[in-house]
C-alpha cells in the first residue's frame, strides 16, 4: 500500500479535474507529451484551464487536440509558434485563447521554486528584454536580476517510462524534460506509463521522480508520433 | 585585425567549419537551432568537443536516421539524435540550471540582428502579426561563457544585420561575444565591434556598408 | 476533550507506540532524531508509511545490524539503516526542496519547549557555551504538512516544556500542531492549546501545571 | 578527451589550491566524506581555507584531521556540534576558528543557487528565530521569507562511487548527499571515485553528476570508517 494509485483507465486517472483549474502538461514536443491522459481530458470535459507547458500542441494530437476543444483559456509556454502548432496558431490569431510566454528556463525554474517551497527567485534571464516588463528589478554583485514567482499546478499530467507499485517514476532520454519538476509543483500529479513494475525492481539510485510526488499512475500501450516541427 | 580574403563569401556549410575550427578543444558546446546545428558535422574527431541539448541532455550524437529514429531521443529542434558514450540525461530545470549557472563553454546561436555592443536580437520581429516565443534563446543568450552568433550578414534586401543598436526586440544584452557571417567575423562587446576577418569583401567596404569605423 | 486516564505516565515506548497509531496510512513521515526514531519500531506491517531521511532518501528501512551495516547508509543521526523495496536515493538540494515545498505529511521532532501557540524550540538552549547547531531543525519545522513533537512534559527539575511563550531560541515560529508527552497529548496552533489525552495524571492538574486554561 | 582529468594521485588532485580558498567538502558525516583528497590537502598545505560542509568534522579523521592541522579559518556548516566533533569543539571554544551555522536546507540550496546562477531567493526557513538576524524579510502570498544568497565555491572536494572517463559521477546510497550539489557551485570540482569505467559504461538515465561539473578525479581505494556520532 502506498499513496500513489494505480488505476485502471487514463479515464479514472483524469477524474475530479475541475473546470479552470492550472495544469501542468509534460512534453517538450510530442517526446514526453501524456497522449492518453490528455485524451481523456478531452472525454472529462473539464473547461476555462490554464495550461502550463513548452509548447502549444503539436499536429493535431496531444496538447493541439486539447486546444482544438476548446477548453483552454490561458497557455503559459516558451515556444507557442512551431511548424505544426497550426491548431494554437488559429485560436490565438482568432484572439479565443490567452498566451503568457515565459522563457524556457524560467518555465522549468518556476515550476521548481513551487515544488522546492521557494518564495521567488532573482533570475538573470530576459533582463533589457520585452519579457522583464513589469518585473521587479535588482543588483546583486554587480549583476542584474528580475525577482520571478513559482507557478504552481493543481494537476499535473506527465508521461513517464516506468512506475513501481509505490509510484517511483523512471523515464526515457529527452523525453524527461519536464516531467520530473511539474511532478513536484502540482497538488496531484497523474502519470502514464508504459509499465509499472513491483516495488523494489527499479534501480533505488537511478529513479528520477520519488513515489511521494506522485497521486495517481495508469499504464498505457506506447504510442509514438511522428517528429516533426521546426523546434 | 587578422583579415583572410577569399574570393566569395562562404556558405553557410564553409562558415560552420570556420567555427567548429575556433572551439576549444574538450569545451561544452550548445549549438542553436537552424544553421548552427551544422557546426557539429565539422567538429574533428577526437576533439572531445561536448554537445548540450536543452531538452535534459550532454553528450548527444549525430541525427538520427532510419531504425535509430527514437521519438524519446531529439535535440532542441525536435529533430531525432542519437547518443554518444558518455551521455548523461536530466530533466529540464537541471538543463537550463547548467545554462544559467554559466558552465557551457560556448553557445552558437542564429539571429536577426547584433549590435556592436553585443546586444543579441533573435526572437522576435516584433510585427503585430508575429506570435511571440522565445523557447530557450533568453536563457541560452545569458548563459554561456561565450555567446558566438552565426548569421548572413545582410538580409534579402542587403541591410546590415550587424548593426550600432538593435532594432528588434532584444533577446540578451551585452551578451554576444563573436558574430560569423558569411563576409566575415566580428568581435563585438562593450568596447565595441571589431573585424577579424573578411570573406569576399574588402574590409573598408565592409565597415562602410555596416558602419563600423576602421581603428 | 478525549480524555484517556491511566495510572502511569507513558514510557517514551508506550508514547511511540501512541504516535505511530495516529499517522494515518500512506504517509510520508521524516522522524526527527533521538526519541521519534523509536516510532518506526510501531508502524503497523503493511501500514504503508514511507520514511524520509533528510540526507537523501525514501523508503527507509530499520536500524542495520552486523553484515547489514553500510557506512553509505545511514540515517540522519548517522545511525547506519537499511533500505526497503522501493526506495529513492537523492541529493541534498532535493532532499530539502522534498521537506521545505511540503511533501511530508508528518513530520515528528523532540523539543526543549513548545509554545501553546505552536512556536518550537529545539535547536539551542543559547547559553554562552552552547555551541549553536542547527542541522535540518528549521527545515523540518517548516517543513511538513503536520509537524507533531514527542517529548517528556516535564523538565528534571519539574518545569514544563509546553509553554505560553518559548524562552529558548525559536527554530520555527506557529509550525506544530500537536505535542506528545508521557503525562499527555495536545494540540497547539494559533487557537492555542488543547489538551486531547492524559495519562497517570488528572486533566485539571495537568492544566494547572502547566498554566492552560480549561475550556 | 574531456575536459575532466584523471590524475595519478590525491596529491595531484589538489594541486594549486591557494591560501585563503572557499573549499566546499562533501560528506554527511563520514558518508561521502573524501578522505583522500582531505588528506591530500593537508599535505599540500594551502591554510586560511573556508570550509563548507555539512559538519565540522568528526572523530580524528577528514575533515577533523584539516581542522587539527590549523589550515581552517572559518566553517560554514549546519550541524558542528557533535558526539565526537570534539577537534572542532575545542578549536570554537578557544576562540581559534569562526563559525556560521547555516539550516542544512539553506546550506543545499543555496550552493544549488550558486550552480544555477540564481542571484538568490526567497526562502521560508529560519524565519523568525535568531538565524534570521540581518536577513531581509518579504512577504509573498501570505507567508513570510528570508533573502538567502549563494554560496560559491572556490574548489569542491567530493567524494563518489564511480566516474567514467568523462567525468560523469554516479555515487552510493546516502553518501550522494552534498555531492552533486557542491559540484555544481565551484569553480573547480575534485573528485575521489572507488573506480573509473570507461565513458558509456554508464547508465546516461543513471548518472546523477555529468561530465561538465567535474574537473578533476583520482581513483583511491575504499576506506571505511565506523560510523559514530550523536548526529
Amino acid at each position: 500500500m502506498s499513496r500513489a494509485k494505480i488505476v485502471e483507465s487514463a479515464d479514472a486517472a483524469v477524474a475530479g479535474i475541475e473546470d479552470g483549474s492550472t495544469v501542468l502538461v509534460g512534453g517538450f514536443g510530442l517526446a514526453g507529451m501524456p497522449f492518453d491522459l490528455i485524451d481523456a481530458l478531452i472525454r472529462q470535459g473539464a473547461k476555462d484551464l490554464t495550461i502550463v507547458s513548452n509548447n502549444a500542441g503539436n499536429g493535431d494530437v496531444g496538447l493541439a487536440a486539447l486546444l482544438a476543444a476548446g477548453r483552454v483559456r490561458k497557455v503559459l509556454c516558451s515556444f507557442p509558434r512551431q511548424a505544426d502548432s497550426w491548431v494554437f496558431d488559429d485560436l490565438y490569431r482568432a484572439g479565443k485563447i490567452e498566451l503568457e510566454v515565459v522563457p524556457q528556463g524560467n518555465l522549468a525554474e518556476r515550476m521548481r521554486a513551487a515544488g522546492a517551497g521557494i518564495g521567488a527567485f532573482y533570475c538573470p534571464t530576459a533582463v533589457g528584454t520585452p519579457l522583464a516588463e513589469g518585473k521587479e528589478v535588482r543588483e546583486i554583485d554587480g549583476r542584474t536580476y528580475l525577482l520571478e514567482y513559482p507557478i504552481k499546478g493543481d494537476y499535473a499530467l506527465i508521461g513517464a517510462h516506468a512506475a513501481d507499485t509505490l509510484g517511483n517514476l523512471v523515464y526515457r532520454k529527452t523525453a524527461r524534460n519536464f516531467g520530473p519538476v511539474m511532478a513536484t509543483a502540482a497538488t496531484t500529479t497523474i502519470v502514464q506509463v508504459e509499465q509499472v513494475v513491483e516495488a523494489g525492481e527499479l534501480d533505488p539510485e537511478a529513479v528520477v521522480t520519488p513515489s511521494i510526488y506522485v497521486d495517481r499512475i495508469v499504464q498505457v500501450t506506447a504510442r509514438h508520433y511522428t517528429v516533426q516541427g521546426a523546434r | 585585425m587578422t583579415t583572410a580574403y577569399t574570393d566569395h563569401r562562404l556558405s553557410m556549410d564553409e562558415l560552420a567549419a570556420v567555427i567548429a575550427r575556433d572551439i576549444p578543444a574538450g569545451s561544452f558546446v550548445n549549438l542553436g537551432i537552424g544553421q548552427p546545428t551544422k557546426i557539429a558535422d565539422h567538429l574533428p574527431a577526437g576533439s572531445g568537443v561536448v554537445l548540450h541539448t536543452e531538452n535534459g541532455m550532454l553528450n548527444m550524437g549525430p541525427k538520427a536516421e532510419g531504425d535509430a529514429i527514437d521519438p524519446d531521443l531529439t535535440n532542441a529542434g525536435k529533430v531525432p539524435v542519437t547518443e554518444l558514450p558518455g551521455a548523461a540525461y536530466f530533466h529540464h530545470a537541471d538543463s537550463f540550471a547548467m545554462m544559467r549557472g554559466g558552465h557551457l563553454d560556448v553557445c552558437v546561436l542564429g539571429a536577426y540582428q547584433v549590435a556592436f555592443n553585443g546586444d543579441l536580437a533573435n526572437w522576435t520581429t516584433g510585427k503585430p502579426d508575429d506570435i511571440p516565443a522565445v523557447g530557450g534563446a533568453m536563457d541560452l543568450a545569458i548563459g554561456a561563457k561565450d555567446v558566438y552568433v552565426m548569421m548572413t550578414l545582410f538580409t534579402r534586401t542587403g541591410e546590415p544585420k550587424l548593426v550600432p543598436r538593435c532594432t528588434y526586440p532584444l533577446t540578451g544584452v551585452g551578451c554576444v561575444s563573436r558574430v560569423y557571417t558569411d563576409h566575415g567575423v566580428f568581435d563585438v562587446g562593450p568596447d565595441g565591434v571589431r573585424i577579424r576577418e573578411t570573406y569576399g569583401i574588402d574590409a573598408g567596404e565592409l565597415a562602410h556598408r555596416c558602419g563600423i569605423t576602421l581603428p
